[in-house]
């Protein structure tokens, strides 16, 4: 007789406020396998793993652990339950050392006092068996992102984790860290922890799973292993629809440098130096992506070209020969940048704020918009109705709050404003990051757009798809320095991953 | 000048400082546990005004000064228990619910004073260790020493508490558990709460610890001053909110910024006896340790970073 | 919609408050029907205690509007009380400087220097975050103090009382020109012009926050600085606005204080309260009662003005200390604050029972993405 | 047990009352000596008036200080007066003493300083009613205000006078509040006094009328700066006598009687003794006049009284010194300011 499976998830519903968030879903995970779940933002599959881990509690459906019925009501259940999750926001501490980061949550044996010295021997014997080696009295903040991540993989392991959730592990490392990752899953399954793999990306979940269960809108649309299957058809079923990989770029002649970097040097949040001695043109008319993975100076250099961090002496950003170094966002912004930030919510929208303050947040103060010292209401709905129209944000009025927005469309958003001030540089950091298919297939036309009529786009982004299907010419960032500038049609997939892992 | 500048008088500032200190860095301590779990209460001054009150209206009903201290401690529990239901379970703005947390301390102190006691009596104060009932003998030679008697042994037993309480806090928040908890739903209670930290549950004690204490704080200041009056305490609670601000949530800096409080303060209110500060200059010399605290802050401000999760409630969803 | 459940949820907590008060009354040996009627006696029962009851409103309005504006703006402003004491100094040196001047010409001299006083006073707070990263609750009582004792050094000094030098050495000034005393608008009350001003200075504060650029740029950097820093606004000139206007009203409330009382003068007791009433504290319990926003702080002012009022009529009548006001507005505070999570609710409740019926427009509704959803709501709180 | 303890003061009091008129024979005495032990509670006397009074005051009326000397001096005269205390704003003060004249009250006592200008503008709204406001030596030419107040350093003069006989070289500490109003007058007084007693005094003023916790920390400096004496006013004074208490250092109060405070260390008082003025202001408005001039406590009129502590062993001769300095204050050949 089959063993039961390690995991059973059966008619799983759930639904939020006007949302149907999980629509009748079975799934099912045995020991020592990798089942992959598929799906864009927004599919259900981060509600399932909510309810897996006792965040939610489903409508209705049941959950099964090695056979039992399973009430697992909150994380701590879970965990009792030996179902660990590593989140694609690493649930750690930042203050806190690695040790103290495992040990949160637990009984010590010393009672009211903390048994960190214990907790390091056994965090040492897990990377030694599963070789993630990590300095147990260090603090958090002082890691590299893929260490952090083997601190949650160590965290999970540490409390004997026999199923594993991990949601979208790969979106911060190298294609080389994403190997190690790899081996290390294995082996873990290879000692029969079941493991659930959340991604969205195609390559990999057909290199690493043994099943996958594709979702859209909730529902489960596909459930098939990487032997039946290929990524046309994985894409297909995630987005319910034709997918066109790759967007048109008709060729542009070449205009002059508007942006020019030289020397650009830049400390980080911590005061090490974060960018070091940059120098890079971007023309009129070309799209240029900085690939590498995240950590690697992207976020200062943007920052820095955005006006809102300081670079060092000797550094110098231009923007069509106006020196822009020391000019503050105001200033740059004027001197024509447009610029979408990394993260949207943080640097790109007032969550609190209305759709249409939202498209006002960069030129609130133009003239045109007032009568006399006050606002002109009329005026400025007819200018935000037509942003919302001509770049179809998905909006009930223009006064919704914009953090009700789906990400797609708030970025959209952001992108009606920014290219609506005719900038001659746009730049553009992570543009697509967490956004619907449509909604991004949207936003490279637009980039592309705006590359035809001669604008300079200096794009950061870590999906390497997304650069290798926009880009002109493409650089790589590799702690702080641009170690390669290739041109696209010289560039490879596996040269570019060599690169950014620095070799 | 030269009349400050002798040891027994440098001694002796040195000495009304540490004891003035007391009441700052009780309140001051309990708050940084509090903030450190990311709970901001600016009620801390109104808990002390029922502490106060609280502790010497016991003394006069039954003349035990440890009774007077208990009660003070319930107080605080007390309205510890209100505060962490409103700010941890209801999510109110933290900032606010303290203001009105310390009108309520302000207003209720005094109505129970009024109508139970009325006018202000003297109570016994706090004994010093060699006035203490019993053992007291065993102190008076050590007194006498030069310099270390009256620094080290001319005090009563809560400025000890106040003083060991420095690094029995630092070892709660550092080396126990719940210390552990506490930093962490401090600075990041979605991760915490992922690992089976009870957010809530932790902040409560925090609170719980922290108002206790200010409540103690109060009840210590009534019992030293030996008396109660409407306002006793005269914004000390603000005062100490703003130590831990100063402090960078280290005890040992609080301590640092409550004993350099009540220097300053000691220091002019002796050079004024001393006629350094001419009298006329009496409120320009009140400034000082207010002025001097801000400055202190602008000199180190840059350089530290609160709890990330400080005034936020937290929910799941 | 909003807007009712707005008014109605710290209604109900001023309610529950109140029947709090109700029984510290009755354990206080008194009858709550005859204190209520005492206190209402106290707050309208007459014509002049009416005008008396928007007297007192005055600053609590005029410091309420300043706090949101703060507020608004992600400062917390507790340095209301060394505004005003800062505002009411200026102007009453200006004053006594040019007591001379013709009536039309004098009172907005004063005005304008209390403005100018509470503003500075607010600066100092407002530089310190934004350029040395000093903590503005910190600042703000420091600062407070200072005041208080500026206010003591030069009420007994540089602007005593020539009279009195010699005689009980009041710390007081002389009584102020009466061509800087605000007129009284309605005969045989006490109804004056700092009134219909100080209900004019919440709606300015309504259009600056909500109808022009500056007032954008406040609630931008109040919601998110780093976003308003990356569309290119100061955050730092947007702390010191905030905290210099904040600091502007409550020195206008300081100026109500001095030249609409009928003393027309200033005096210490040695402490802030004595003058300004405890005021900066409580107009921040009246702006938040307004719910933060500055036409709703006129009504919830002029609540809190006829609760102090009323207090003294309860004291007078019944012989209660008027200590029980004091603890009584905290206890509304506590509800009122407690109850925005049931105002959210309420709102919640509320929007969606609007939006069902809409379902010819549901075509135009976005499809909710959960994820992002969840997401968001984790942002804002 | 309660009841007769009661009865039992009563009867004292009463009694020391009559001495007290007797030998006064209609003039106030200008010094009285407590019966060491005794309750300080002041026993109401035969009532002066069938007017209406009321009081509005800006601290508790048993604070031990200001107000309380006027619900004392008030109770010296058979009045038992409405109260409104703890009004230190002025607006809520006004709106009591509004409130008070619109009741209809015959005579209604602002006490507190602060209150004059919102007088200046109630008093006119209600002719018949009488304001007895202090401390000011000026009623701002109101018909129907009366205005008193202390001639503190007089009082001030005599305390430091003895304090020096006991401190001698080793001086006198001062703790003031804020540096104004009676408690300058008085602590003048008493450094004139102290000077020509042949010791010195250091003052230091806390800011602060209310914060009891500087007024202990100034008196503890003092202690330990080694004066021998110690003297304060104010509210906030209370801690300083704890001091005084801890150190066993005598004490000099002002404004009302200290003795409950510091057992048997309070070597005098002055006490103000509003009733002196106030008997006869409602004399004048009985017959018709509702106010129109400022009177002052005085040694001379009664209304400063020194109170001797019975419990504290004070030398005969300084004792006679004392009396003899009030003598000379009185007749005006020494000056106290």
């Amino acid at each position: 007789m089959e063993h039961a499976p390690l995991l059973t998830m059966r008619n799983i519903t759930k639904t939020f406020p006007g949302v149907l968030a999980n629509d009748d879903v079975s799934f099912d995970v045995h020991a020592g396998e990798v089942h992959t779940l598929l799906g864009e933002n927004g599919a259900g599959k981060s509600t399932l793993m909510k309810i897996l881990f006792g965040l939610y509690q489903p409508d209705s459906g049941e959950i099964r652990l090695r056979g039992e019925v399973a009430s697992i009501t909150s994380p701590t259940s879970a965990i009792e339950q030996r179902v660990g999750m590593v989140h694609q926001h690493f649930m750690l501490v930042p203050t806190l050392t690695v040790a103290e980061n495992v040990a949160l949550g637990l009984p010590s044996n010393r009672g009211f006092r903390t048994d960190l010295d214990a907790v390091s021997e056994r965090i040492v014997e897990i990377s030694e068996q599963y070789g993630l080696s990590v300095d147990p009295s260090i603090e958090i903040w002082k890691l590299s992102v893929g260490e952090r991540q083997r601190v949650e993989i160590i965290k999970a392991l540490y409390r004997d984790a026999e199923l594993l959730v991990l949601d979208e592990p790969t979106a911060v490392l190298t294609p080389q860290e994403v190997d190690d990752l790899f081996v290390i899953l294995r082996q873990m399954t290879a000692n029969g922890t079941g493991i659930i793999f959340i991604s969205h990306k195609l390559h990999e979940v057909l290199e690493l799973s043994d099943r996958i269960t594709v979702l859209r809108n909730g529902k489960v649309t596909g459930d098939t292993t990487p032997s039946e299957t290929n990524r046309q058809q994985l894409a297909e079923m995630m987005v319910g629809r034709e997918v066109k990989l790759a967007p048109d770029k008709p060729h542009v002649d070449l205009g002059l440098a508007r942006l020019q970097l030289r020397d650009v040097s830049v400390k980080g949040d911590r005061g090490t130096i974060a960018v070091d001695g940059v120098s890079l043109d971007v023309h009129a008319g070309e799209i240029v992506g900085i690939a590498g993975v995240s950590g690697n100076g992207q976020r200062e250099l943007a920052e820095t070209i955005a006006g809102l961090r300081p670079a060092e002496s000797g550094s110098s950003v231009t923007i069509d020969d106006a020196d822009l170094t020391k000019a503050g966002p105001a200033r740059t912004r004027a001197a024509g940048l447009a610029y979408v930030p990394e993260e949207r919510m943080k640097d790109g929208a007032v969550g609190e704020f209305e759709v249409s303050e939202n498209l006002l947040l960069i030129n609130h103060g133009d003239p045109k918009f007032r009568r006399g010292p006050l606002f002109d209401f009329a005026k400025i709905r007819e200018h935000c109705q037509r942003l919302v129209d001509q770049f179809s944000v998905k909006t009930p009025s223009l006064d919704t709050p914009t953090s009700s927005l789906s990400g797609g469309n708030i970025q959209k958003l952001i992108m009606a404003r920014e290219l609506d001030s005719r900038p001659s540089v746009i730049l553009a950091a992570q543009p697509t990051r967490g956004v619907d298919i449509g909604a991004a297939e949207y936003i490279h036309s637009e980039l592309i757009e705006q590359r035809n009529v001669g604008v300079a786009i200096l794009m950061i982004s870590e999906d390497l798809d997304e650069v290798l299907g926009l880009a002109d010419r493409i650089a790589v960032m590799f702690e702080g320095r641009i170690v390669t500038v290739i041109d696209r049609e010289a560039a490879t997939r596996e040269a570019l991953g060599l690169a950014m892992a620095g070799g | 000048m030269s009349q400050f500048f002798t040891v027994s008088v440098l001694v002796a500032t040195l000495a009304t400082a540490i004891k003035f200190a007391v009441p700052y860095l009780l309140a001051a301590l309990g708050e940084t546990i509090g903030q450190r779990s990311g709970v901001l209460n600016l009620g801390v001054d109104g808990i002390m005004l029922l502490g106060a009150f609280g502790g010497y209206y016991t003394v006069i009903q039954t003349g035990s000064h440890l009774q007077g201290i208990l009660v003070g401690l319930g107080i605080g529990l007390a309205i510890g228990i209100v505060y962490a239901y409103v700010t941890v379970f209801l999510h109110a703005q933290q900032g606010i619910s303290g203001i009105g947390i310390f009108l309520f301390g302000l207003g209720f102190s005094d109505l129970l004073f009024q109508e139970l006691v009325g006018t202000p009596k003297p109570i016994r104060p706090l004994p010093t260790l060699d006035k203490l009932p019993g053992v007291g003998g065993i102190f008076e030679p050590l007194v006498d020493i030069d310099i270390v008697g009256p620094l080290l042994f001319d005090h009563n037993l809560m400025t000890y508490m106040a003083f060991l309480l420095v690094p029995a806090t630092t070892w709660l928040l550092m080396k126990t558990t719940f210390g552990m908890n506490v930093r962490a739903v401090g600075e990041n209670p979605q991760a915490a709460d992922s690992l089976g930290v009870s957010v809530a549950k932790t902040r409560l004690i925090a609170i719980l610890i922290g108002s206790s204490l200010a409540g103690i704080a109060g009840a210590t200041l009534s019992l030293q001053l030996a008396i109660f009056q409407h306002n006793l305490t005269n914004g000390i609670g603000f005062i100490a909110v703003a130590l831990v601000y100063f402090g960078a949530w280290r005890p040992r800096w609080v301590m640092a910024g409550a004993l350099l409080y009540g220097l300053v303060t000691a220091t002019r209110i002796r050079w004024q006896s001393l006629d350094i500060i001419p009298q006329g200059a009496s409120d320009i010399a009140a400034m000082a340790p207010a002025i001097i605290t801000i400055l202190a802050l602008v000199l180190l401000a840059s350089r530290v970073r609160g709890p990330a999760a400080l005034t936020r409630p937290f929910s799941r969803h | 919609m909003k807007r009712l459940t707005g008014g109605i949820v710290p209604l109900g907590a001023a309610l529950v408050a109140f029947l709090f008060g109700a029984i510290m009354i009755l354990t206080l040996g008194a009858s709550p029907v005859e204190g209520l009627g005492a206190m209402i006696d106290g707050a309208f029962g007459t014509g002049d205690r009416v005008a008396a009851t928007a007297v007192r409103a005055t600053p609590l309005l005029l410091v309420g509007a300043g706090i949101t504006i703060a507020f608004r703006a992600s400062v917390i402003n507790i340095g209301g009380e060394g505004q005003i004491i800062a505002g009411a100094l200026l102007s009453t040196a200006l004053a006594l400087a040019i007591p001379d001047t013709p009536k039309v010409l004098l009172i907005p001299l004063v005005i304008l220097a209390g403005i100018v006083g509470g503003g500075l006073w607010g600066a100092i707070p407002g530089v310190l975050k934004a350029y040395a990263s000093v903590n503005e609750i910190l600042s703000t009582i420091m600062l407070n103090i200072v005041a208080i004792q500026l206010m003591n050094y030069l009420l007994r000094g540089p602007m005593i009382d020539p009279v009195e030098v010699g005689t009980s050495r009041i710390p007081q000034t002389e009584r102020l020109t009466d061509n800087a005393a605000f007129p009284t608008l309605i005969e045989g009350t006490r109804l004056h012009l700092g009134v219909p001003m100080a209900v004019l200075a919440a709606i300015i504060v309504y259009v600056i926050l909500f109808r022009t650029p500056l007032g954008f740029r406040l609630r931008a950097v109040g919601h998110n600085p780093d976003a308003a820093r990356a569309a290119g606004i100061s955050v730092e000139r947007n702390i010191v606005s905030a905290l210099s206007m904040s600091g502007a009203l409550c020195g206008l409330a300081g100026v109500v204080l001095v030249f609409g009382s009928e003393s027309l003068r200033l005096v210490t007791d040695g402490g802030s309260a004595g003058f300004t009433g405890s005021a900066g504290f409580n107009g921040i319990v009246a702006a938040l009662f307004g719910g933060l926003h500055p036409l709703w702080t006129i009504p919830s002012s002029f609540l809190f003005g006829s609760l102090l009022t009323g207090a003294t009529e309860l004291q007078r009548e019944l012989q209660i200390p008027n200590a029980l006001a004091i603890a009584l507005n905290g206890l509304i505070v506590l509800f009122v604050v407690s109850s925005d999570k049931v105002r959210n609710w309420l709102d919640l409740r509320l929007d969606r029972s609007m939006s069902t019926p809409r379902s010819e427009t549901a075509e135009a509704a976005v499809p909710l993405e959960t994820d992002d959803l969840e997401e968001a709501l984790e942002e804002t709180t | 047990m309660k009841a007769k303890r009661m009865l039992k003061l009563f009867a004292v009091l009463f009694a020391m009352t009559l001495t007290a008129a007797a030998c006064g024979s209609g003039d106030s005495t200008s010094t009285t000596t407590s019966e060491c032990g005794s309750d300080l509670a002041v026993a109401a006397g035969e009532s002066v008036t069938d007017l209406s009074v009321a009081l509005v005051a800006p601290s508790a009326k048993d604070d031990v200080a200001f107000t309380q000397s006027m619900v004392d001096s008030l109770t010296r005269l058979g009045i038992e007066p409405q109260i409104t205390d703890g009004t230190f704003v002025v607006e809520e003060a006004a709106a009591a003493i509004r409130g008070y004249a619109e009741d209809g009250i015959d005579i209604i006592v602002a006490h507190g300083t602060q209150y004059g200008g919102s007088l200046a503008e109630i008093a006119p709204d209600f002719p018949e009613t009488s304001f007895i406001w202090g401390t000011s030596a000026d009623n701002q030419g109101i018909a129907n205000v009366f205005a008193y107040y202390p001639e503190a350093d007089q009082g001030g003069y005599v305390n430091g006078l003895i304090a020096a006989s006991i401190a001698g070289a080793d001086g006198i500490g001062v703790v003031g509040p804020v540096e104004a109003g009676d408690a300058v007058a008085y602590i003048e007084g008493f450094t004139l006094g102290a000077e020509a007693g042949g010791s010195s005094t250091s003052i230091v003023y806390t800011g602060s009328f209310s914060d009891v916790a500087l007024a202990t920390t100034t008196a503890e400096a003092h202690a330990a700066n080694g004066v021998a004496v110690l003297t304060g006013t104010s509210q906030s004074a209370v801690g300083a006598v704890n001091v005084a208490t801890a150190n066993d250092l005598p004490w000099f109060g002002t404004q009302s009687n200290t003795e409950a405070w510091s057992s048997d260390l309070t070597v005098a008082s002055q006490v103000y003794h509003w009733d002196v003025v106030l008997a006869d202001m409602i004399e004048k408005i009985e017959g018709g006049t509702l106010g129109g001039e400022a009177m002052a406590l005085t040694l001379e009129n009664g209304g400063l009284v020194m109170e001797f502590n019975g419990c504290y062993d004070l030398d005969s001769s300084v004792k006679s010194d004392a009396e003899a300095a009030i003598e000379d204050i009185i007749a005006g050949e020494i000056a106290t300011k």
